[in-house]
């Protein structure tokens, strides 16, 4: 993934159609954009074999999906260098493709399988691939952001030019764990990007009655930083302000609380019912999908051709397939083997 | 309560363990205006685990309140409720989350009164669902309930029935200390009789759910449905099992444990939380430090939690934790060992 | 206490000295003003005498003096009323005379005796009366905070008009502790009052270091609130602000973050070196003690004279006399009774 | 470290337990660029309770963190920076605040390298000044560290000496695990030969403080000083008393325990924690659930905390946590107690 301001593509992209193209988008070149449009596809397609398995009783325990929430996660992430770290959710399958992990041996976790990125003993909630910088989901709302101010710190103790970016909810916006990351990653700048995504619910609390002010970036201004509110289903709008808060955060100018405004279209995990939304509130976000809503402008600004977009669909799909057979096919582990990663050393 | 959760099985009104606490609460919400409920999601969703269920409808706003996720926050805001002349229940969404709320629960809420030299009761129930079995891995699966059985001040029950769920929360709710009653998220779709009105279980008190000659397997919540299970199969091997479920871990029915013990001799611990400094280390040592010690004819065995968080996969899982094969082995081994 | 702006004799003062009197002296009647006066040299007193007995072994334990803070304890509770309620801290001999305990009790529970207000079981960390409305000091830092959430829904509840008034200091504002609360008062418009005592320093951390934000108030964003920051140096400036937020609390318009800017005189505790701040700072803020202050003013106003000055801190200075023989004469408790109160019933 | 703290004393050098801990921390910070010291007024006011002392001077601001007062936050910095290549070192002002700490001490430290199918590691250590005896109350005197030995994924040491609460920490920072290290308030001004060099002591291993036949005396901490001076004048009557001192609780060196047990026939924990699930709960029912069950002469004998929150009043106080009369007391009844 390339930063787009060193890059020639970008700047031809722009002198070719410079009237039509808002800046977010061009800003971005074209493999960039198939780069992400496939992530984005890669996640919704992951997802949804994840739910499959999961009604047809393939694996059990529960899942937190985020479809519909795909460009906050592939967005956010795209001008993240690979050795960048991110600290993700209970909702983070995303996050994780997004920063690069390989959607095989995330289903093989998912399934429970000693290929899974944990071996089988994390599951949905905690896939971790630090060959990736990708230091974990977390099963506790609000739970990676006192870490973030740990990996900020560790940063900047060995003088290392990395950020680190941690996503979280809205109603984790409301932990006192918030609170005091926030505080302690401005006081002393560190290189953490706070991204919220705001999907307006908790499990069932809609974000209105969960806190009296508009947006969560609002908050930003009690710890005397940055706060930016962002359409989070607007990828090339996302990638923007995200490379605003990450290049902040590398040149040490502190951390940002950026929130991304989306919508998860499913329930927020298997035993959800709906009963604190309504259906036209779910079609009305179904219509500002955010994969539909890229290939769109892509295919208007004329950035990618129709068919090429099949193929990018065809292409992850077929790359899910192959993981969901890696998964199936995988041994489970030993349970002979249950305490011995405990501990270390 | 809704019709079809009713129903009806050798003429005695049969309700899930969900159900039961659910029909506690609305009893006492009814009875006393004191009582609200709160928690995370116990309004519009009805509950992580539907305990709440139609709560909201029947009662509004006011006394069954949606919360945001601040669990520090709401155990202390049980406190000051409690203080101050309510009667607050609280529903931690899964008990893992009260690693959040000690300060509140064990600093506040535990000490307030002796702090004051007696002067004022914290009057609150803590309802946290834990356990494992869900596939919901490390973080949504602990058994901490041991951990406040080390608190003075505070009362843990742990039901292990339908009956008990709501006889123990009414009973919680009327007690005038701070109660945390473990529920167990298999146990809430199990059924079981309930008595319709509003009824008491004693605070305290372990019941025998079996009588035997042989052995004691004292559990509480799941761990006496697998053991009772066990001692079935015991019985087919001539070996009687007294099964005492415990019900309360604070205060502890040591009268019971020890009658039972010595009669039988023989006593096994079986508890899902992690085996070290888990609720049977507390039992085996009143065992080894009281007169019961002489009556043993065996050493104490104790059945825990593997020295492990609860691993996601199911196998893992289920080897994580006493299973009822493990109490039937336990058992049997128990049986063939004497005092050297 | 009355509340002024129902009082004729305020008006008549008002209407006595116009041009001299700025409106937060001249919104107190001269009753009020006494009382406060003496309120202040009663907090002053208590703590010197609590004090020296440490310093002479007669106490053990630790103690947090709040000496130079006396004018926002007794500003800030100067409008509420018997039954409203206040949560205090660790650092709260003055918020607990200035709600109307009995210094004589509070000494004695200073010295572990039973006739204490916690019959020696509590100390002075953990005074409480309930007859005054006093839920407690408290030795964890924010601890009182979600607390009052509780007390604001029980008030809000049982239909009251009450007001709850919690204090904490400027670094109990990093809590977690202190967002949660914050964030529930606000949603819900729950009848309390958030009174930071910001003397600049937690125990040794200047809040320069230890927030991004000049004024702690300036969180009240955050939750959708109000903020106000005034000298807490100053009891008249104190009070109207105390009013303001007293009023919109009790009238159902929900909390106020009313920041008291102050210092204390002392160090944190017996251990304290004064390391973290310099000889002059300590000394100008000593040019700026509270009671000094309000005595000149007083004076200068001439709204009391100052011989009446003596007489009022001579009371004071009796009252405390009496309460220190009170308590030293009391009877120790009985360690037969260790374990009588842990459980209510 | 400043001359004047180093005092000489039959030769050997002296230093306090306070002093100890500093020379280790400095030792560790000199060594390793990785380690560093952070938390609440440990650096220009040299830490609550004088530990860090001079350590602001020697390593600068960037490695000995003043904080704010977050700790939740603070612990879960410390995850984050062990799990990036750092060892940090957290000192929680008093144990009583990580009620504050838990969810990131247990739900995360103590589980990601499980979570995570043994591919990190959280190598981080917390130290917890406890234990009561200062007049602090209920809230700043309690000894929670019974909670952290029933949590897998954890280390928990509770050094009694100057010698040994430099050489377990040292260890500790060494571990790839976190290590939570339960210092106690009354000990840092007690003296002891102590080292030079940066030297270790082993993890789980206990140590016999005292050699005797007659009674076996297992504590941690200050209850290991006095049962050594109960020890003392048991000695005068007659009886010979064995003093293990555990050091870790977590893991606990059973064998060592075991060993003593089986020579002397009589077991007597102590521990300052509440008794009620206290670390001699496990260890009772250790001992009652292994061979060693049949070597004992007498019922094993806890003493613990009293069931109640630690009193301001200094006798109250006193009363509820065991004191050296306390000991004598309890192995004088032990000694005169025979199996029924
Ligand atoms: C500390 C904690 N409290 C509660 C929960 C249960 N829970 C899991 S997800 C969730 C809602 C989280 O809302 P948000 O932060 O907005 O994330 P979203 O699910 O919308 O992505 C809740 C209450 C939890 N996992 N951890
Ligand atoms: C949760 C918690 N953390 C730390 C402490 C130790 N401590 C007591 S007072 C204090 C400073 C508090 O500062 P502030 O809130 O500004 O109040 P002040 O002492 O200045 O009145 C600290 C760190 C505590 N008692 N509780
Ligand atoms: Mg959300
Ligand atoms: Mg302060």
């Amino acid at each position: 993934m390339q930063i787009p301001a060193a890059d020639s593509a970008t700047a031809a992209a722009v002198r070719e159609k410079p009237a039509l193209q808002r800046g977010e988008l061009s800003a971005l070149d074209d493999a960039t954009l198939r780069a992400a449009l496939r992530r984005m596809h890669l996640i919704r397609k992951f997802e949804e074999v994840a739910e499959q398995s999961y009604m047809r009783g393939l694996v059990h325990g529960t899942m937190h999906l985020s479809i519909g929430q795909e460009a906050s996660a592939v967005g956010s992430t795209l001008h993240l260098r690979p050795d960048d770290y991110i600290l993700s959710t209970h909702r983070g399958h995303g996050h994780c493709i997004a920063k690069g992990a390989d959607p095989a041996r995330m289903l093989a976790e998912f399934f429970g399988k000693e290929t899974g990125y944990c071996r089988g003993r994390g599951g949905s909630m905690h896939i971790a691939d630090l060959t990736t910088g990708n230091l974990g989901a977390n099963g506790i709302v609000a739970g990676g952001l006192p870490i973030a101010v740990g990996v900020g710190m560790s940063i900047k103790a060995q003088k290392q030019s990395r950020v680190c970016m941690v996503f979280f909810g809205d109603g984790a916006a409301n932990e006192g764990a918030f609170h005091e990351s926030l505080n302690m990653a401005a006081i002393w700048k560190l290189p953490v990007v706070f991204l919220c995504e705001n999907n307006k619910y908790g499990m069932s609390m809609d974000i209105a009655n969960a806190m009296a002010v508009a947006n969560v970036a609002d908050r930003a201004s009690a710890y005397g930083t940055r706060g930016i509110t962002v359409d989070g289903n607007d990828l090339p709008a996302v990638a923007a302000a995200a490379k605003i808060a990450i290049d902040q955060a590398r040149q040490g100018d502190g951390p940002t609380l950026l929130e991304c405004k989306t919508y998860r279209l499913r329930g927020h995990s298997k035993s959800d019912r709906n009963l604190y939304r309504t259906k036209d509130e779910i079609e009305a976000w179904r219509q500002r999908d955010p994969i539909r809503r890229l290939q769109d402008e892509l295919v208007a600004q004329q950035r990618i051709e129709a068919r090429e977009l099949a193929a990018i669909e065809q292409g992850a799909q077929h790359e899910i397939e192959e993981a969901l057979e890696f998964a199936k096919s995988s041994a489970d582990p030993d349970p002979a083997q249950l305490t011995r990663d405990v501990y270390a050393g | 309560m809704p019709a079809e959760v009713i129903t009806q099985e050798a003429g005695v009104r049969q309700l899930s363990y969900a159900e039961a606490i659910r029909e506690g609460l609305g009893q006492a919400m009814e009875a006393d205006p004191r009582v609200f409920l709160f928690g995370e999601d116990v309004g519009v969703y009805g509950g992580a685990f539907g305990v709440s269920g139609d709560l909201l409808r029947r009662f509004g706003p006011e006394r069954v309140i949606d919360t945001p996720i601040s669990e520090l926050g709401l155990a202390g805001a049980a406190v000051g409720a409690a203080l101050t002349g309510m009667r607050p229940v609280l529903e931690i969404q899964f008990s893992d989350f009260v690693t959040l709320a000690m300060e509140q629960i064990v600093n506040q809420a535990a000490k307030i009164r002796f702090m004051f030299g007696g002067k004022a009761s914290v009057p609150m129930v803590v309802r946290l669902p834990g356990g494992s079995g869900t596939g919901a891995a490390a973080q949504h699966s602990q058994s901490l309930e041991a951990w406040f059985a080390h608190v003075p001040g505070l009362k843990v029950l742990q039901p292990s029935t339908p009956h008990d769920a709501k006889g123990l929360l009414l009973a919680a709710i009327d007690d005038p200390n701070p109660v945390l009653i473990f529920e167990h998220k298999l146990l809430y779709k199990t059924k079981g009789p309930v008595p319709a009105e509003a009824y008491r279980e004693p605070i305290g008190k372990a019941v025998v759910r079996r009588s035997g000659r042989d052995i004691t397997i004292v559990g509480a919540s799941i761990m006496t449905l697998r053991a009772a299970a066990a001692a079935e199969k015991l019985a087919g091997e001539g070996i009687g099992t007294e099964i005492i479920d415990l019900r309360s871990l604070r205060p502890i029915d040591f009268a019971t444990i020890a009658q039972s013990v010595r009669k039988t001799g023989r006593l096994l611990i079986v508890y899902e939380g992690v085996k070290t400094m888990g609720i049977g280390a507390e039992i085996a040592a009143m065992i080894a430090e009281s007169d019961v010690f002489g009556a043993l004819v065996a050493p104490i065995a104790r059945l825990g939690g593997a020295d492990s968080p609860i691993p996601y996969n199911p196998s893992l899982e289920k080897a994580s934790v006493p299973q009822e094969d493990d109490i039937l082995a336990a058992a049997r081994r128990l049986m063939h060992k004497r005092k050297r």
